[in-house]
């Protein structure tokens, strides 16, 4: 009995330890990447001790003048920031809009529910290249191209279908009773949801969160095609070190390492409502 | 403050029907129980009543006035729930507080407070104020359920079960708490229980709800003692009455329960000559039956054989076979009895029931 | 979303209308999509060359009879399906193992979950081209080097017909199983304890607490995960956008990177949309599919 | 503010008053601000576009030698003359789609933009190329000292066509401007052939053996003899494949515009080709991009590799190459013949012929290939200059005078007498390469013999063109 007690937590263990090692190995191999010096990068074999450097770091974000010049002015800071203000515009506007749709879906009975419900979904399975060249004229005729905006709408079609579809089953968790409490308690709907229904979704609202934010920080193509030189994007940016007759494998790396942060440092905060949130499950009834 | 109507109400879940015309009257200030089996359709009553449910076709007049169009903040209820529904997310004070802090009421800060605090040493919750709910005892859970549904003086109280998830003790006590009080507060309470016994010691009168249906409304004297039909009859009461087939049958001009070729006479009177030849069921309380192990010297009595005796305490359940069927009897602690024994089942006259095998109907009834 | 709260049926709204008000919001924002989607539809039906935007025709079916007959087509199909469904499977299996082994708290248990989603984070098509350098054919791939130290053969990965396949996978698997745990790992903190103790009482082994437990509990959660996996996997494109163009010698072909090359490379829109309509059907007919078994699970 | 109290299970902090402090309006206050903030940052996005310029012009463009350093100088452009110029860099990849979906919706966004020739063919045949011809002739709006006879004729050939389909290349109207040219030769390790007593290859079949030879362990570590790029992409077939094919006098299309790269000399030589891939090359040939390659010989691991002359920029900077001052520069072997064709490549500048801005779109133009900026773009590694002024310049002369002149000796004889378009010209070359390149992947792969693959992508290719 104590002996395969023993065997399941080191299997546990070994499980656990393969699966990390296979995540995060690759990001490890980028982070070294990151680090080293446009000859190390590319040496054959691969090198896995080497002098680190933090010139690829300093030539994404305040350029560099080596003797040879490899970056102009750094412009990753500005797609940086793009992505930044769409990924999170993007965001709370699919939190503004799905969490209603989401909530009426999870508690309200009407016509056309489960069509509805659908058709949300249904959004998310025109493959991209399907619509993006008629959808490109669309935005070119609107003024939408090349901007904020236009992005922000655009990303809508990756998060919204998603968000609803996730907040909707969170929704669904929370007792019918609470609800009916708050209600005989004085409460309009709007009040109930308000104060009890948002509140009590708040795991599932950071995880969507989480999840909405990556999505539309890491999308590629409605960034290429519907984006521009004012709003071009991190992915194009860090796509943009290959160059024509050479690739900047370390910058690629240093920017890529960048790039993670700002989803880190969401996840890390939200992450205390994700697993705070998710016991739920022990005050329920 | 507050008497509710019901007129034929009807709800309908698509296909299936809830509350099948449904007539009631609940006085005001009236301690209603309404006492039926799980899905009879005591919860969906009450909610109808709250406003949480909408009511499929007739009328609820609360005061005279028609309600089942108004949403559940414009009628003046509170409700305890049987889950308690307490808000997970809020300190007990918050969900105490919080019905009166709607925003229909506009109660001062200050007065809420004070409000609180009164209930939460009532209920005697005021240790606990912090806290949230999920560091609650069930107990503690159902009194701040409680204290929610008191803090505001509603115009009628829902109670849904509200005691069924506590332990034996625990229930005993909070009942005598709730009968306390009532007195107290003052409101038309309608309170929805399974348990016969809660509802015969809480109730100033009592709904039994079957499928949907009430089959009779009364005191709790008059639905234990003068049950309408077999259907309530058989929810009062635990354990729950014994039944025996048999028919009517005139015997020498008089009518006679009769089973295979045992007789027992019935009362005679012209409602149960007419029923002459109908099948029909005895009706027996456990703790009206005696046991003997001689023949009695009584017409009321029945041949039998023990099949198990518990004892419990200051009284013993004994299970005895009449005939095809297992009777419950209750008795005396001093009387053991072996297995397989052969005794006879005994009764006093007027403590027999009889109802109609086919419709239920109460033939006969303590008294008569 | 463990679907074990009590579901009764929906309550009637306040107003008739307020949940079409909820809902028209968020569908008014999405639907700006039909017109792109109508116009791709159509131009399946016409001979649109994108270099020639004057000279379209309607020429029925001919694009789909043309396609239909090509055996590229039904490589193409098959080889979407056995990616998709290759993936779905294993990262359900690994997002559901790893999220058990991550349920409950040990030491460092948090920072480990954080880590955990860092590969969903950066870029697909930037996670995918840090691969292929990993995934290099000689031992210029550090995966083949480190290989390389326990005497084993270096392996083309992505250059081999026979590997590149499984290599998109395990780069797929890498970047979304992540979103597999995090989802059965919200799925698991919110099961009730109560079965789960009674079923201790019971003496049940850990296994039968799964498949009977777990398992049944979960199953809102694994159909999320199944539907959002299954389309997105359909509809792979950036990896293989960013490794193989669909090399070696076809192997690698999917009907959405076909259709890349149809009507972004070679010009000819509606044999490229073709591509893109099946594709959406397949989508549309999965998730009809997933969503019945969705509603059926919650009406439960 | 404490944004998770909910969950905070604090110490006991009963008393009065302190229970007014709830979390009522906290949802809803900040729900409403992160509306606010969303829709003021929509606002400000709308509000700070579209906001005309009296001039100004939209380049997109590639990421290229060529553009970075021009991107050096537009600074100094506008200042001096007033236009603002505006901007957008991709990757090669991602730059053809955007251009692509920009031009295929007669777009007027972008002014100026990159393109090669198989592009030049298809977007002047689509009608989006402004010719430039009347524009040189107007002194108005081109500099006297705009030399247009400096740049090499061959280059400008290159950008003329009279959009007939198959032939007409260096008739009809000129529809860009190169501004890079390279052409192929094979960069061989002089020390490795020295090492092993191998004679730098004069022919394929020797190419074949020495690379054959040279896959090999060289002090312990693994050789390849031979590097291509092999990814399914028709920048697959354009270098080294497209150069041996037509030095076998293989064509892609003949006269009437059916594809024939089954002919029995393509075979010989695909065959040839892919044998030496497969023999003395790399393992994974169909995952090498040309940057993959490269980084391969510039670690050392290949003894040949087959692509564009100005990788030697690269290849002679010691501080990113181990193989700097080993390198040698091989013409393309000749064939049965004794003909040495090589394929060529030329980036070029070209005009929207939507552009709403032409004039001042062909002003920045004209001194974007002046003289005096293509020879400042010199030192940025724009290496093959177009101007036959600028690559006899001596700091040009001094900057690609790599492996004592070999380089330079190599890259002149390319130039002036081997390297030409071997595309037959037709707005076809992108689908009827990517359709072969898997064709060739499929040899090499062995899913098919040389003969059928060539023949099914032949097929395949003649129904792209409507044969």
């Amino acid at each position: 009995m104590r002996t395969s007690h023993l065997f399941i937590r080191v299997l546990k263990i070994l499980g656990l330890g393969a699966y990390f090692t296979f995540a995060l190995g690759p990001i490890i191999w980028i982070a070294m990447m990151s680090l080293k010096n446009s000859n190390d990068v590319i040496a054959s074999p691969p090198k896995f001790v080497f002098t680190p450097t933090l010139e690829n770091y300093k030539a994404i974000t305040v350029g560099q003048h080596a003797q040879h010049v490899e970056t102009l002015r750094p412009d990753y800071p500005k797609y940086f920031l793009n992505t930044l203000i769409i990924a999170s515009a993007t965001v709370v506007v699919s939190l503004l809009l799905g969490t209603f749709a989401a909530y009426s879906l999870a508690r309200f009975s009407f016509r056309f529910k489960e069509d509805i419900a659908f058709t949300f979904l249904s959004f998310r399975f025109a493959p991209e290249l399907m619509v993006i060249l008629p959808l490109y004229i669309v935005f070119q005729k609107t003024g939408l191209n090349d901007s904020y905006s236009g992005l922000t709408a655009a990303y809508q079609l990756v998060t919204l279908p998603f968000l609803i579809w996730v907040l909707r089953g969170f929704f669904e968790d929370i007792p019918r009773e609470i609800e009916q409490a708050a209600r005989v308690d004085g409460y309009t709907w709007w009040g109930v949801f308000r104060k009890i229904s948002l509140p009590l979704v708040k795991p599932g609202v950071a995880a969507v969160v989480i999840l909405s934010f990556i999505f539309a920080w890491n999308n590629f193509i409605f960034s290429m095609i519907l984006g521009g030189e004012r709003t071009q994007t991190i992915t194009l940016g860090i796509l943009g070190f290959i160059g024509y007759e050479r690739v900047l494998w370390g910058q690629m790396a240093a920017a890529t390492m960048i790039c993670v942060i700002p989803e880190l440092i969401l996840a890390f905060f939200v992450q205390n409502y994700i697993v705070r949130g998710l016991t739920f499950g022990a005050v329920k009834g | 403050m507050a008497d509710i109507v019901f007129q034929h109400v009807r709800k309908c879940y698509g296909d299936h029907e809830a509350i099948r015309d449904l007539s009631l009257e609940i006085r005001d200030r009236e301690f209603f129980v309404i006492l039926g089996e799980s899905g009879a359709g005591k919860t969906t009553t009450l909610k109808m009543i709250a406003g949480v449910e909408s009511v499929t076709s007739g009328t609820i007049l609360l005061n005279g006035r028609p309600i089942e169009n108004l949403t559940p903040e414009e009628r003046d209820c509170a409700m305890v729930f049987e889950t308690y529904a307490l808000y997970p997310h809020m300190s007990v004070y918050e969900n105490i507080a919080f019905p009166l802090r709607a925003p229909g009421r506009r109660i001062p800060e200050n007065q809420v407070e004070q409000a609180v605090l009164r209930v939460a040493r009532i209920l005697g919750i005021d240790p606990f104020l912090d806290r949230r709910p999920a560091a609650l005892s069930g107990g503690q859970r159902q009194r701040v359920a409680l204290g929610r549904a008191l803090v505001r003086r509603p115009a009628v109280l829902l109670m849904d079960e509200p005691l069924s998830h506590l332990d034996a003790r625990l229930r005993n006590e909070m009942r005598t708490e709730i009968k306390a009080m009532r007195e107290s507060f003052g409101t038309t309470i309608v309170y929805v229980t399974h348990d016969y016994s809660e509802a015969l010691a809480l109730g100033d009168r009592i709904a039994i709800l079957h499928q949907g249906s009430i089959e009779q409304v009364g005191t709790p004297s008059q639905v234990f003692r003068r049950p309408v039909n077999r259907l309530v009859a058989e929810s009062l009461g635990d354990p729950p009455m014994n039944f025996l087939a048999g028919t009517i049958a005139l015997d020498q001009n008089r009518a006679v329960f009769a089973t295979g070729d045992m007789r027992i006479p019935l009362p005679d009177g012209p409602r149960l000559r007419r029923c002459v030849g109908k099948e029909v069921y005895l009706g027996l309380r456990p703790q009206h039956i005696r046991l003997e192990r001689h023949r009695p010297d009584t017409l009321f009595s029945l041949p039998s054989k023990l099949f198990v005796q518990e004892l419990l305490g200051d009284h013993t359940v004994a299970s005895v076979s009449v005939k095809d069927r297992l009777f419950t009897v209750l008795g005396k602690t001093d009387q053991a009895y072996s297995i397989d024994e052969h005794l006879y089942v005994t009764w006093a006259p007027e403590h027999m029931y009889l109802f109609l095998e086919n419709t239920g109907e109460t033939l006969l009834a303590e008294g008569d | 979303m463990t679907g074990y709260a009590l579901r009764t049926q929906s309550p009637n709204p306040p107003h008739r209308s307020l949940p079409y008000l909820l809902t028209l919001p968020a569908l008014l924002a999405l639907i700006g999509i039909l017109y792109p989607f109508v116009l791709g539809v159509y131009y399946t039906f016409t001979n649109y060359i994108l270099t020639e935007p004057g000279n379209i025709r309607f020429v029925g079916l001919t694009n789909y009879i043309e396609i239909f007959k090509t055996l590229d087509f039904w490589k193409a199909f098959s080889l979407t399906f056995v990616f998709a469904g290759s993936v779905v499977i294993i990262e359900l299996a690994l997002g559901l193992g790893v999220a058990l082994l991550l349920k409950d708290a040990f030491p460092g248990v948090r920072i480990l979950r954080s880590l955990l989603i860092i590969p969903m984070m950066i870029p697909p098509i930037v996670s995918a081209l840090m691969w292929k350098v990993i995934l290099l054919p000689t031992d210029q791939g550090v995966l083949n080097h480190i290989l390389s130290f326990v005497r084993f053969p270096p392996i083309a990965w992505l250059g081999d017909s026979a590997t590149a396949l499984l290599s998109l996978i395990i780069i797929d698997v890498w970047i979304y199983s992540p979103f597999a745990i995090l989802i059965f790992l919200a799925g698991l903190q919110s099961l009730p304890k109560e079965p789960y103790e009674a079923a201790k009482v019971d003496g049940a082994s850990g296994w039968f607490m799964f498949r009977k437990l777990t398992l049944p509990l979960l199953t809102p959660c694994i159909v999320l995960v199944t539907l959002f996996r299954l389309i997105d996997s359909l509809k792979v494109f950036d990896i293989i956008y960013a490794t193989t163009k669909g090399g070696p010698a076809g192997a690698t072909v999917t009907l959405h990177i076909q259709s890349y090359f149809e009507a972004i490379r070679w010009f000819r829109m509606g044999r490229g949309m073709v591509y893109l309509f099946v594709l959406w059907f397949l989508c549309f007919i999965f998730s009809k599919a997933l969503s019945r078994l969705w509603t059926k699970v919650l009406m439960r | 503010m404490d944004t998770n109290s909910w969950t905070k299970k604090g110490p006991n902090r009963a008393g009065k008053g302190k229970h007014m402090a709830n979390l009522k309006y906290r949802i809803s206050s900040r729900l409403v601000a992160a509306i606010l903030c969303a829709f003021c940052v929509l606002l400000f996005c709308q509000c700070s576009k579209n906001n005309p310029k009296s001039a100004e012009i939209h380049l997109l463009l590639n990421r290229h030698p060529f553009t970075e350093s021009i991107l050096r100088f537009i600074p100094e452009y506008e200042r001096k003359t007033g236009v603002k110029v505006s901007t957008l860099l991709l990757s090669e990849e991602e730059y053809f789609e955007k251009l692509i979906t920009e031009l295929s919706s007669r777009s007027s966004y972008y002014d100026l933009f990159m393109l090669g020739f198989p592009h030049l063919w298809q977007y002047a045949k689509a009608g989006w190329l402004e010719p430039l011809d009347q524009y040189i002739e107007n002194p108005n709006l081109t500099p006297a000292n705009w030399d247009p006879n400096d740049f090499f004729p061959e280059l400008i050939a290159c950008s003329r066509w009279n959009l007939k389909q198959g032939a007409g290349m260096g008739e009809g109207q000129l529809w860009a401007l190169p501004v890079n040219e390279e052409a192929y030769v094979i960069f061989y390790r002089k020390d490795l052939f020295e090492r092993f007593h191998i004679k730098p290859p004069a022919t394929y079949e020797e190419v074949y053996k020495a690379a054959k030879a040279l896959t090999r362990n060289v002090d312990g570590q693994q050789i390849y003899g031979f590097g291509h790029r092999g990814v399914r992409s028709w920048s697959t077939i354009h270098p080294g494949y497209l150069t041996a094919f037509a030095t076998w006098r293989a064509r892609d299309f003949d006269d009437s515009m059916h594809c024939v790269i089954n002919s029995p000399q393509a075979i010989e030589i695909t065959d040839l080709f892919i044998r030496t891939l497969k023999e003395g090359g790399p393992p994974g040939w169909p995952s090498y991009t040309w940057y993959e390659g490269k980084e391969a010989f510039l670690s050392g691991r290949f003894a040949m590799w087959f692509d564009a002359n100005h990788q030697a920029a690269a290849f002679e900077n010691p501080t990113k190459s181990q193989v700097a001052g080993k390198v040698g520069y091989l013409l393309p072997p000749a064939g049965p013949d004794g003909e040495i064709r090589s394929s060529t490549w030329v980036w070029s500048l070209a005009m929207n012929a939507a552009s709403k801005n032409k004039d001042a779109a062909w002003r920045f133009l004209a001194w974007a290939t002046s003289k005096e900026m293509l020879q400042r773009t010199v030192p940025y590694e724009n290496i093959n200059p177009t101007r036959r002024s600028v690559w006899e310049d001596p700091k040009t002369v001094e900057a690609t005078n790599w492996a004592q002149g070999e380089y330079r000796r190599t890259a002149q004889l390319l130039l002036s007498k081997y390297a030409r378009i071997r595309w037959t010209p037709s707005t076809y070359v992108t689908q009827a390469g990517d359709r072969w390149a898997a064709a060739l992947q499929e040899i090499y792969e062995g899913t098919r013999t040389t003969e059928q693959a060539l023949k099914s992508a032949a097929a395949d290719i003649d129904q792209m063109v409507g044969k």
